[in-house]
């Protein structure tokens, strides 16, 4: 237990301490992460509401290759965009191996599963009468999808946190296709690989903590938005 | 403005609700819409309103000497629900995404919404969240909003059901505003009311059929009014 | 049976030695082996924990600390095999040919090459590390990159950058064939490197199972384990030479293959 | 492209196979992990009825702080277990480190905040009626707390699977406590990630695609179970 | 049986919907609760079915010689929403739910079901989504799901608002017959019908209080009976 205390401590001191080395990773993890929720989010919204209100043969099926996408490890990702990207595959004259724009495919690949079965399950919980009610009083397409996004946006912001969740925790396809080079695609979770491979677990918890208390901020900052309000779900 | 031919429609493998060979309306009446629970009135308000596609038969509006064409676009055509879906968020921000799709704006849509708040006896509730309403309520905001968009055919289902004596008055008055505009307007509903008997014409669902009556002129027979006779 | 835990460092396992040595001692003796395949920090720090048995690494300082620190008792060599510098064939930094890794180093630094490092602190990062310093120089040219990933990884990586690295020859051997780099200097004294296998320090700990584990210790360094170790071949080459007892020559180190 | 296609065919060569070695580490891959989900969803469906349906002060802290755990890479609870487990950890004693067990409660930390996030999510949107309707019919409170899970059991499938495919996926813990030891603790994503430190990357996807199959087969069959229907949303 | 004192509720900031001072009821008489819209007998009926907690005084049942206690135990009570929610279910599932909560089995539960839905003119419909049910048959059903336990004490909230007229003669019929096996019914309605008009007794909110009336003794005076007259 004492050594975990201690570790906790180490964390917070790293934190404070303003360790440019550490802010960078802290940088480079949350740029590529938030970058590609906000890439990944408007087309899983389209697809979740697709699969969520249109009646198409063979949509239960599509519904559950998504769900089957969420059980993909994060370093077969890795594995597969790595050759693609490798010199020697189709996409190599790319150049994007080792950067930071691979990172974020990468993860819009992970994120995109997990969000579009969230976004499905609650867009699917809108009551049918909402998209016909919005269409009639005179709102297109866009409008009423914007409103049914609206409604369900508790589970949106649940959808999207869960999502972030996993791109800002994921290491495997990271490390593979970013390198975890430092100063350029090092992230807090290659960083804590890292340590671990070097049997500094302390450090590695450390620098977890860290993710954690950004994500809790993250977290708090989102909760004080939306008002901490609650539902109203009477029809 | 509105010819019905052949229609039917049914769920699942039972049998049509109803057949409809033809129906013609030149939407200048009032209409009230009867017929028994299960009978299919609101079935019948969805596919006119184009919610639905019917089984069988072709609907064709008419609107502004256009050219007889499906259900037009909504806006024009308002069917409002039965029971009636109002948006998350307060009773003024459900009449402000109105207007937002209208594409008011500012002190105009301000006005219009605090206007049509008044209207509805709704103004005391403007901030309090709309699906803390009562019910009768509810109903009312419903109709604001409707009646914000002054569509061209409106379709109600049942608007009068859970309303007070004062407030069926009132949109009494609303409706036959509405239609000296020249909106067509069908509103079912099982109880007799001050509405119901400003209809005139009448469409009676029955025994599988759409029996059509004109009330003004007498041609319906005085029917034995449920509750109120 | 019962059972032995031994953490090793991933490029021994994953050449196969293990699978290859291990089952031989299983035969004769009532233990079941868990390998806990790991880098080579972490599997010092499995020991110091008590989590295994005994250790089998390569990092002759660490081991060292180690075993001074009291964390470890009974340490042995038990092989060695060396360490090479590859790059591209084309070899554009032009250090190819040489067995002076110290001035290759300090060419490839002069000319601003591409060299990915293990930058993890492993037994081959602390090697680079050397060499560096024997070198004069501080790796931070701009084409410097510190990955912090295992030797197969930083081997792909090597090969999609068409830059230099410094790899134990096992893993070299074992992914060659997938790799687009050969082989640029090589034979240096400089360049040898030991395998120790070493107890965890049973007074440390209790439910260890010491007894098991110098067994095992004791049978690496015996006359069968050491020549089953010398006849061992990955992909034809030979690829550990078995070093106990002796105080190994680091010349033999180097050239036999 | 020609050598993912390869892949491919490889992946399926290797189910088809039967190969032991392979059954055997998806054996332990779906033993421990679907273990894990069954152990995890009782106390998370009780924890998240009550973020969704009691008022409690702290109330949105304490979903910020589950939303915030969905972040929590795996190797940092990986670390965490190992200093517990580990003989010179507290709870060293107990002898669980390097063990299927150790996995199973890793796994369990893993899957419980995404289990509660996603159930709060779904219970929250169930119309406050609900539960009255039922409690006035005569049900207990047990009874109209399944009533509640029926009610949302398109979330709650939605939130099994994808807390089942975040752990069936994580390799950081799984590796770390679990040792990734050979016919003992290795599972799928273990021996990817072995596979891709030999640099085996083709045979690391195709294990990859096994893992994805079986997920597939998993969520057809869950498809088919609750009919392919779609909820009825009108109230 | 019932007994209110003080009794007073409100929402937010906004003045107390109304006061109750003291009401006593025996639960004998069939009783009429009537009110503007947003007068508060959606309020009031939670309340007294304790499901709201009031702001200020006191609710106390008596039931069975009991002492007087706060609302008594779901089930012996029970309060019928004005919009019933319907389990996410067939028609006989969701009477399947209420039968497996009272601990019926087999062929009892069966028949017992069988025999509530043919009496709600729901037999046709038993294997239907109850959400796709029409307007007057979701109401059957609520009505139906709650005659299946026979409670000591009822209390509809608008139960007749999107019923026919032959629902409302079989619900008039239905809720007599109950009352005379001793169940306290209370029930809130906007439209006169053969219901209403069998009521006993009339609570009618009012400026922000409760005026009782005994109709059958005529204390209540003949009001303006709304869209009827
Ligand atoms: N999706 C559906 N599947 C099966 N049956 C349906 C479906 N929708 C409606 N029905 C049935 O069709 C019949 C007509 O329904 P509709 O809602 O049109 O009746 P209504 O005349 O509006 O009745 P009410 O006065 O009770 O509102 C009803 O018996 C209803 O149960
Ligand atoms: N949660 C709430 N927050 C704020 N105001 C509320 C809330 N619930 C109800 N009200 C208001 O309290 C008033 C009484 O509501 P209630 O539902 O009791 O009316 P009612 O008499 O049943 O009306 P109706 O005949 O329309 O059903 C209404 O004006 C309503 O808007
Ligand atoms: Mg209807
Ligand atoms: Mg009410």
């Amino acid at each position: 237990m004492h050594e975990l205390m201690a570790t906790m401590g180490k964390a917070l001191h790293l934190l404070v301490s303003f360790d440019p080395a550490l802010w960078e990773i802290i940088g480079v993890s949350f740029r590529v992460s938030l970058t590609a929720i906000l890439v990944a989010l408007p087309p899983a919204l389209l697809v979740a509401l697709v699969l969520a209100r249109v009646a198409f043969p063979g949509r239960w099926l599509a519904i559950s290759l998504v769900n089957t996408f969420m059980a993909v490890p994060t370093v077969v990702v890795g594995l597969v965009l790595f050759m693609l990207l490798s010199r020697s595959g189709p996409l190599g004259e790319w150049q994007l191996l080792f950067t930071q724009r691979a990172m974020v495919i990468g993860q819009i690949i992970l994120a995109s599963p997990i969000l579009i079965a969230m976004l499905h399950s609650s867009l699917q919980s809108i009551d049918q009468r909402a998209w016909e009610t919005a269409r009639q009083l005179g709102a297109g397409r866009l409008q009423a999808f914007a409103m049914l996004i609206h409604e369900a946006r508790f589970g949106v912001i649940a959808a999207v946190l869960a999502a972030f969740g996993r791109i800002i925790a994921e290491v495997g396809s990271a490390v593979m296709i970013g390198g975890n080079i430092e100063h350029f695609t090092r992230t807090i979770t290659t960083a804590i690989a890292l340590e671990t491979l070097k049997g500094e677990f302390a450090q590695g918890i450390a620098l977890g903590m860290v993710l954690l208390l950004l994500a809790l901020l993250l977290n708090v900052l989102l909760g004080v938005m939306r008002g901490r309000g609650q539902q109203m779900v009477s029809a | 403005m509105l010819e019905v031919s052949r229609l039917s429609h049914g769920f699942g493998r039972r049998p049509p609700l109803w057949e409809i060979p033809h129906l013609r309306w030149d939407g200048r009446s009032l209409v009230h819409l009867r017929g028994d629970n299960g009978s299919g009135k609101t079935t019948l308000l969805r596919l006119l309103a184009g919610l639905d596609t019917p089984r069988r038969g072709t609907i064709r509006w008419t609107l502004d000497d256009g050219a007889p064409a499906a259900p037009p676009r909504f806006g024009d055509l308002l069917y409002l629900h039965q029971q009636p879906y109002l948006f998350d968020t307060s009773v003024a921000g459900n009449l402000r995404h109105v207007a937002r799709w209208q594409g008011w704006r500012g002190d105009d849509a301000r006005s219009r919404i605090a206007s049509m708040l008044a209207r509805c006896g709704l103004a005391d509730h403007a901030r309090q969240h709309a699906r803390s309403l009562s019910g009768g309520e509810r109903m009312r905001l419903a109709l604001a909003r409707a009646w914000l968009l002054s569509p061209r055919v409106l379709l109600l289902d049942e608007p009068t059901a859970s309303l007070d004596r004062q407030a069926i008055d009132d949109i009494t008055a609303l409706i036959l505003s509405l239609r000296e505009t020249g909106c067509a307007i069908v509103l079912s509903a099982h109880q007799q009311s001050v509405l119901t008997e400003r209809c005139d014409a009448e469409w009676h669902l029955e025994r599988g059929g759409l029996q059509v009556g004109d009330m003004q002129a007498g041609i319906a027979e005085p029917r034995p009014l449920g509750a109120d006779s | 049976a019962e059972i032995i835990r031994l953490a090793t460092t991933t490029s021994t396992y994953n050449s196969g030695l293990l699978d290859y040595l291990l089952p031989k001692f299983e035969q004769d003796h009532p233990y079941q082996i868990q390998v806990i395949p790991v880098g080579t920090g972490k599997a010092l720090r499995l020991g110091r924990d008590g989590d295994v048995d005994l250790v089998l690494t390569h990092a002759p300082a660490a081991e060292k600390a180690f075993v001074d620190a009291g964390y470890g008792v009974e340490p042995h060599g038990v092989m060695y095999n060396d360490f090479v510098i590859v790059g591209p064939s084309d070899d554009p930094a032009g250090i190819k040919g040489g067995d002076d890794a110290v001035k290759a180093l300090a060419t490839l630094a002069d000319k601003n090459a591409t060299f990915v490092s293990r930058g993890d602190d492993s037994g081959t990062n602390k090697k680079e590390n050397h060499l560096w310093k024997a070198a004069g120089v501080t790796p931070d040219f701009s084409n410097y990159k510190a990955a912090g990933q295992g030797m197969g990884a930083v081997l792909k990586m090597t090969s999609e950058l068409q830059g230099y690295t410094l790899t134990d020859r096992g893993t070299w051997l074992a992914m060659k064939d997938n790799l687009d780099l050969s082989i640029l200097v090589e034979g240096d004294t400089k360049l040898f490197n030991p395998y120790q296998v070493i107890l965890v320090n049973p007074e440390r700990y209790k439910n260890l199972n010491t007894e098991g584990a110098r067994a095992l210790a004791q049978w690496l360094i015996s006359d069968e384990g050491q020549t089953l170790i010398d006849a061992f071949r990955l992909k034809g080459k030979v690829l550990f030479h078995a070093s106990a007892g002796e105080a190994v020559d680091p010349s033999k180190a180097v050239g036999a293959n």
